[in-house]
């Protein structure tokens, strides 16, 4: 039992169309797990569903044991799962500092006090401090999220989902849009990052996910056809048929 | 065909664009590119007219089309895959690449539906379901069919390969250059150095808002380390 | 010395015209008398708030001690204990809320027009004595409306199927259906304003006017809803304090007066009412001849003048009795709907809440 | 920091002050008009948090407004009858009890509402609180014994111990009072922890939602409060205009609310106070001039939209040069 | 048995003109992403120049022209003076400017044909009955008035589901930069659109002149009752808006014709008719809280 997540028969359809078909997968503490399939394949789909924003028809998940298949997003969080998302999600109005900040204070609870001073949480701030110091965003902690490059908000989604302190880090296209610098740097932090969760990746960068991974998972058409250590995936010819190709970077 | 000269740009205060140059032939493929932020996309956004230049000049044929209305560039011949998709969410994917279509420049043998679902058979499974529920590759596809069904001089691809997995890139590039091989001008945006380097004509490099390198192919080789630190490989 | 006096009424909206009525009565009521005076005209806009706003303003800035005009109940109930408590006299050229009427009557409170529950009373004697003994009564489902049916049925006396509409519903083609379907031999209905247009035109498109006979009460049949109805109308039975074929001197001299004055609008009893109050008001000021309010609530309490509904008096709440008469709505030459006045039903009537009174 | 301090000290003298500058100029009913403008600045404020910081777009609020003005009635109308309400409840006439009382019926209604609504979002949430608000007005119209459609006339102010509440001017500076001590609450409140999760809702309620926030209990809170401060005002409002009535939870009156916020900026603290402030003044302004006083105010309001985005605080930022 | 045929026209015939307002709205307020409030006094617009003409003129159909053109005419003005500035902006904004609009609207109606209500009267054509099952007579009129309605319905739904426009503006209504970059000229789209949909408004207040008051007003009343029918019918679907506008139509009627009669089973008879009609007037309401909290987009939601 020591999977941090374990997924077992998960099932979701749209109409006619079976997004995530009879997937079964597992997450062992500190791994880095990727999760790679050509485009519609079912991978997002899967994400949602073990983050809790879609109900699957059928199949289980289990985090750290704990059966979560119906639970509320929150509570998922709330048990050590975190997340990114495919397309940038962010609180826009708000510095960099901000959105950290109320990423601490949402871990730190006491949400409901009205006559606190946000402003005046120490144990917040200090650790907002702290992590912008360990960060190459730290001198962008002033500047509002929307003036951010794209990169950027990458990367502070990431910090933003690592101070949850998550067991279990699902990880949908972090690399999506950056480019060779940007990229590099999101494996460096992903990499620092490995030692304190799990983690779930989804990726179209080979290079970072070859880089990454202990082990792939690759999913077409909603199932499973192949999964083992990066070499095994390369070397396999079903994936590089389905979703490889002949790579010319 | 299109030159754009000293243009300057940007979003209310802060300006993006300090001094781009670049010109494209007919039947010519060029690229532009640079690190993340160096205002690729802000540059294309103002040609199109969906931003008003603060200085500078974009010509097309000869004609001064800055500050345009953005239908009105688009009708002259540019078609536009822009970054980050922009699919309309609430229509159906035939809808959406039906509903703009167009050969206002009355090409000789224009874009259909069928030659799109040819092109990407995904689409033509997919015909009838709402486009906000397609994978994110999928929407690329539909954006780049979407595009072409308006029959453009220009095709403009902003990051077109984003998201795609790798046998989708291939074969997105294995459509782009059968397009330059029937003669499609194409102005290329992305990150695959590589690829760029074997497919376009010319290139056009940013730094912060401004061209700092320009030439073709050949050239790029040989200057390739200064390029390199540019582009941030 | 010009009086001034306050005219807080509804002037936007669709109840506007009604604001416009008692306005313009007021203003010929006050100049018969030859009084002089200065009328300071305000919109409540049917808002309690807003009416309170500018009696404030009335009473205490610009020194106005005679207010009036007020259409709608719940803005007097807000307005006139504003008024008394700031020792100003208020008349009431329409609007008499039951809570006003009662235990809670003062010395400075005068109604001019009539109180609910009696004006349906008259409906209901009217039916009674044209030989009905099957009705259907139809109101909207407030107090007023739920009032009405019961004034109605207090004097009729017979079998009374009772409908309630809807507080904004304008399409009573349902309660066509229904009336149809009960076949009663008379039919009575409460709704003053818009609703009563587009019923009047509903009942004649159910083909139910020359059908089933209909009794109103006045607020439902007013110069304006008729003008608006066209023929649909004709035939239609009504009762009333006042009409404009009735014959005494003031009477006679405001319809004249207003056609002067206003050729185009219909002289409703919105605007009658008014000119009464018009004629109270100046008659007591030109007895008193100045601002002195105890003087001019007792020359008010007397009620000498003559009313352009022949006999008028207050009773002990200083609401009115007077005499309620049957009419009948006739076609014109053009065809158009007019009232005739039939007969005396109901004579020199006050109304309940008055017992309750102690002043 | 000690700038705003300083700005709010002068702005709550000045309106100190307005009896006193009233009974000079001789425009009295000054007062009342400032007064009235308070109450309803509470109300639109208390609209604003959910509105403006919380994104939650209610068309619904005035019922919680009347159901605590109703409550002042109610039991003024017991006490004044000497009768119980449903057979228990004694009347009062006492403002430390209405006021608590009527501040917790408002919160027990947007508990209900807010429970149900809060389950859409968009436009089908301003329809269903707008549904909501409509269900309690036609209750109170059907309630004959209070009044129906008539409302209830509230003949004295309640008591507060040792103030002559029937001084217009006591009664002023008491609901002035009220005023400050809503506005520094909501302050305070923006700025809590509470808050700030609010805000955050406000922007991205997914993300919030993968932070492991439950959005719906916070939202559903946020409604609660939000639904108190309404209530607060509305039974303000009837001690004030000594009547309640079912006007109070008309739908038109919700939308004069998210009038007054919007005009005044939606997502700041003085906007709501500043927007029913303008608008009682121009309206009552222009109603001593014309009887169609509605179409220049028409005119001013789409001028107020056309020019200025965020309304009249973003007006008063830019002409004090980005300062509060 | 007649009474129950008679009752379901008058459902028939109350929905389609709820259909006839919200149609326009829905187009307007989903398709555009516009809270249009002034909705209701385009609907105003078009019963007064309805009304006028056909009292100048005496022909109910010269009113009908009248309705249609002035109240486009009025959408088309709004639109390009007000509306088009609005768009990008918040909805708040634009609930905020449509309330100024009413305001307008209202008030320069009092300042052109006064304060009282205009007379029209039926045409000439429909001013009968007609027979439909013996011994029910119903009104002309009003099976005229359900036809309008029925054909517009349908046009409606070939306009935006068959045609290109359809298209284009659905895709306008996501993102309006998207579709000028492809070169559409959404702008006189817009325009168009918005013209349309004040020209249904005009239209159900030309058809409900002779049967209701026409007076200042008159489309604040309903236009609550438009924005339940679409929000009911899904934000945007003119599908949606027809089948909530029948549905409540029906509902709204046959719970006023026959819940009182229920209730008086249970309970005496006055006391039940105040009861009955009291659900009745909350029953549109209470039926959007019911439908939204099963379905929280409304029943014809479009996705996304
Ligand atoms: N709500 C929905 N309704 C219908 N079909 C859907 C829905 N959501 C997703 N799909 C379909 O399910 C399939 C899987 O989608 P998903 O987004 O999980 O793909 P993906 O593997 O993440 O692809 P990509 O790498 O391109 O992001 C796609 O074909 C998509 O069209
Ligand atoms: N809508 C906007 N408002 C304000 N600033 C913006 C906006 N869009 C982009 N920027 C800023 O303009 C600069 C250039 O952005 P642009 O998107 O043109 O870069 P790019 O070269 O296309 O980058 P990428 O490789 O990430 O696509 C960046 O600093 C970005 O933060
Ligand atoms: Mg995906
Ligand atoms: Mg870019």
């Amino acid at each position: 039992m020591n999977h941090v997540l374990e997924i077992a028969g998960l099932t979701k359809t749209f109409g006619g169309l079976t997004a995530t078909d009879n997937v079964s997968l597992t997450v062992n503490a500190g791994e880095i797990h990727a999760l790679i399939g050509p485009n519609g394949a079912g991978k997002s789909t899967l994400i949602n569903q073990i983050c809790g924003e879609l109900m699957p028809n059928a199949g289980h998940i289990h985090l750290a044991g704990r059966d979560i298949t119906r639970l509320p997003p929150a509570e998922r969080v709330a048990l050590g799962l975190g997340r990114t998302f495919q397309i940038t999600s962010l609180l826009d109005d708000m510095t960099v500092r901000e959105n950290l900040a109320l990423a601490v204070q949402a871990r730190e609870g006491g949400n409901f006090r009205i006559f606190d001073r946000a402003a005046n949480r120490a144990e917040v701030w200090d650790e907002v401090a702290e992590i912008l110091a360990a960060s190459a965003l730290g001198p962008r902690a002033g500047v509002t999220v929307a003036d951010l490059a794209h990169g950027e908000k990458k990367q502070l989604e990431l910090l933003m989902a690592l101070s949850q302190r998550p067991r279990l880090l699902l990880l949908d296209e972090p690399m999506a849009g950056l480019g060779h610098l940007e990229s590099q740097q999101m494996i460096d932090a992903l990499l620092a990052a490995r030692g304190d969760c799990a983690m779930l990746l989804v990726e179209h960068d080979m290079d970072a996910v070859f880089a990454l991974a202990d082990r792939v998972t690759v999913l077409v058409y909603g199932r499973v056809i192949a999964a083992g250590n990066a070499d095994e995936i390369r070397a396999n010819p079903a994936v590089r048929d389905a979703y490889l190709g002949e790579e010319d970077t | 065909m299109l030159s754009v000269q000293n243009l300057q740009a940007g979003y209310g205060a802060s300006q993006v664009l300090f001094d781009i140059s670049l010109d494209i032939k007919d039947g010519e493929v060029v690229t532009l590119m640079g690190r993340n932020g160096m205002g690729k996309t802000t540059t294309v956004r103002t040609i199109m007219g969906l931003l008003p230049p603060k200085g500078g000049a974009v010509q097309y044929d000869g004609r001064a089309i800055g500050g345009l209305a953005p239908e009105k560039v688009a009708r002259l011949g540019f078609g536009l895959v822009p970054e980050g998709r922009q699919v309309f969410p609430t229509l159906t994917v035939r809808e959406n690449l039906v509903a703009t279509a167009a050969n206002r420049l009355a090409a000789k043998s224009p874009w259909t539906l069928a030659r799109i679902y040819e092109l990407f058979p995904r689409l033509g499974e997919r015909g009838g379901q709402m486009a906000a529920t397609l994978s994110g590759g999928e929407q690329q596809m539909l954006a780049v069919g979407r595009a072409l069904m308006t029959n453009p001089r220009l095709l403009i691809l902003d990051e077109a390969t984003e998201g795609l997995a790798p046998v989708i890139r291939s074969e997105i590039w294995q459509v782009v250059e059968k397009l330059k091989a029937e003669g499609q001008s194409i102005l290329l945006i992305d990150k695959t150095f590589s690829v760029l380097k074997r497919l376009a004509d010319r290139h056009f490099i940013l730094e912060k808002g401004k061209t700092v390198w320009t030439g073709t192919s050949a050239e790029l080789t040989r200057d390739q380390a200064r390029v390199q630190a540019w582009v941030g490989i | 010395e010009a009086t001034k006096i306050g005219v807080i009424t509804t002037l936007s909206g669709p109840a506007g015209y009604l604001g416009e009525q008692i306005r313009d009565g007021l203003t010929l009521g006050l100049q018969a008398t030859g009084a002089e005076f200065e009328l300071v005209v305000e919109d409540d806009a049917r808002d309690p708030n807003t009416g309170v706003q500018v009696a404030d303003r009335m009473l205490n800035e610009e020194g106005i001690k005679l207010l009036t005009g007020i259409v709608f109940s719940n803005v007097s109930g807000a307005v006139v204990p504003e008024t008394l408590d700031a020792g100003a006299i208020y008349v009431s050229p329409n609007a008499a809320p039951s809570g006003l009427a009662g235990a809670k009557c003062h010395p400075n409170y005068f109604v001019v027009s009539w109180q609910n529950d009696s004006l349906h009373e008259a409906s209901g004697a009217a039916a009674k004595k044209l030989g009905y003994t099957t009705a259907v009564a139809l109101a909207p489902n407030y107090q007023a409306g739920k009032d009405a049916i019961a004034g109605f049925s207090r004097e009729f006396g017979g079998t009374v199927t009772e409908i309630y509409t809807g507080v904004e519903q304008s399409d009573f083609a349902g309660e066509m259906a229904q009336i149809r379907n009960a076949a009663p031999q008379v039919v009575f209905q409460f709704h003053p304003g818009g609703q009563g247009i587009a019923f009047l035109k509903q009942y004649q498109q159910a083909g139910l006017l020359g059908s089933v006979p209909m009794v109103l009460s006045e607020p439902s049949y007013d110069g304006v809803i008729l003008k608006a109805v066209g023929p649909a109308a004709v035939g239609l039975t009504g009762t009333t304090h006042w009409n404009d074929d009735f014959d005494n001197a003031a009477s006679k001299a405001m319809v004249a007066e207003w056609a002067a004055a206003f050729p185009t609008t219909p002289l409703t009893t919105y605007a009658q009412q008014a000119y009464d109050t018009g004629l109270l008001i100046g008659g007591a000021l030109n007895k008193v001849g100045g601002e002195d309010i105890e003087a001019l609530q007792a020359a008010l309490k007397a009620a000498d003048f003559a009313s352009t509904r022949g006999s008028f008096a207050f009773g002990a709440n200083q609401h009115p009795v007077q005499d309620w008469y049957l009419t009948s709505i006739e076609a014109d030459e053009a065809g158009n709907p007019k009232i005739v006045t039939k007969e005396k039903i109901l004579e020199a009537v006050g109304d309940v809440y008055a017992a309750d009174c102690k002043m | 920091m000690k700038r705003e301090y300083l700005i709010l000290a002068t702005v709550f003298l000045l309106l100190a002050l307005v009896p006193f500058l009233a009974a000079a100029t001789g425009q009295t009913s000054w007062t009342r008009l400032v007064g009235q403008a308070l109450i309803y600045g509470m109300a639109a404020a208390s609209l604003n948090f959910i509105l403006g910081y919380g994104g939650m777009i209610s068309f619904g609020h005035a019922a919680f407004f009347g159901i605590g003005g109703y409550v002042v009635g109610i039991m003024y109308h017991h006490f004044d009858a000497g009768t119980s309400f449903l057979g228990v409840i004694p009347g009062t006439d006492q403002m430390l009890i209405t006021l608590p009382a009527a501040v917790l019926v408002a919160g027990l209604a947007a508990a209900l509402v807010g429970a149900m609504s809060l389950r859409t979002g968009g436009v089908q949430f301003i329809m269903i609180t707008l549904a909501f608000a409509q269900m309690f007005f036609f209750l109170f119209i059907s309630l004959k014994t209070y009044g129906g459609e008539d409302g209830i006339m509230v003949r004295r102010t309640n008591a507060l111990p040792g103030l002559d509440m029937r001084n217009r001017d006591t009664l002023y500076w008491v609901v002035l009072c009220f005023a400050a001590a809503y506005y520094l609450f909501l302050r305070r409140l923006v700025q809590s922890s509470f808050g700030q999760i609010i805000a955050g809702i406000r922007q991205n309620e997914r993300r919030m939602a993968s932070m492991g926030i439950s959005t719906f209990r916070y939202k559903l809170y946020a409604f609660i409060l939000s639904g108190m401060g309404a209530g607060l005002a509305g039974a303000l409002m009837v001690n004030f205009l000594r009547f309640a009535s079912p006007d109070m939870m008309h739908w038109t009156r919700s939308g004069e609310f998210m009038i007054m916020v919007i005009l005044g900026g939606v997502g700041t603290l003085a906007g709501p106070f500043i927007g029913a402030g303008v608008l009682f003044t121009v309206e009552t302004t222009l109603a001593r001039y014309t009887e169609h006083w509605m179409l220049p105010v028409g005119i001013l309001l789409l001028v107020v939209v056309l020019t200025s985005k965020g309304g009249l605080m973003a007006l008063i930022r830019k002409l004090t040069g980005g300062q509060k | 048995m007649i009474l129950l045929i008679e009752q379901l026209l008058n459902g028939l015939q109350y929905g389609v003109t709820l259909f006839l307002l919200a149609a326009g709205l829905t187009l307007i307020f989903g398709i555009m992403g516009v809270i249009n409030l002034a909705h209701g006094a385009l609907y105003m617009v078009g019963a007064f120049a309805g009304a006028w003409v056909s009292i100048q003129t005496g022909s109910f159909w010269a009113g009908l022209l009248a309705g249609l053109v002035a109240s486009a005419i009025a959408g088309v003005l709004v639109e390009l003076g007000v509306m088009r500035r609005l768009y990008a902006r918040d909805h708040l904004d634009q609930v905020l400017a449509t309330f100024a609009l009413i305001l307008i609207f209202n008030q320069s109606t009092v300042l052109i044909f006064g304060r009282q209500p205009l007379f029209t009267s039926l045409p000439e054509m429909f001013s009968g009955s007609v027979e439909i099952v013996p011994g029910l007579p119903y009104p002309s009129y009003r099976l005229f008035v359900i036809a309008v309605g029925l054909a517009v319905a349908f046009g409606l739904y070939l306009l935006i589901n068959k045609t290109r426009i359809g298209m284009l503006v659905r895709a306008g209504a996501s993102n309006r930069q998207m579709v000028r970059a492809l070169g559409v000229n959404i702008g006189g789209l817009y325009t168009a659109v918005f013209g349309l949909g004040a020209l249904l408004a005009g239209l159900a207040g030309v058809m409900a002149s002779p049967i209701m008051s026409v007076q200042v007003g008159m489309g604040d009343e309903i236009i609550l009752a438009t924005f339940v029918v679409v929000v009911i019918g899904g934000v945007g679907s003119v599908k949606g808006a027809f089948v909530a506008g029948i549905v409540l139509g029906m509902c709204d009627t046959m719970l006023r014709a026959f819940l009182p009669g229920l209730l008086q089973q249970v309970m005496p008879g006055s006391e039940a008719q105040a009861l009955g009609v009291g659900i009745s007037s909350m029953g549109i309401y209470l039926m959007m809280a019911i439908i939204l909290l099963v379905r929280p987009r409304g029943l014809f939601a479009a996705q996304g």
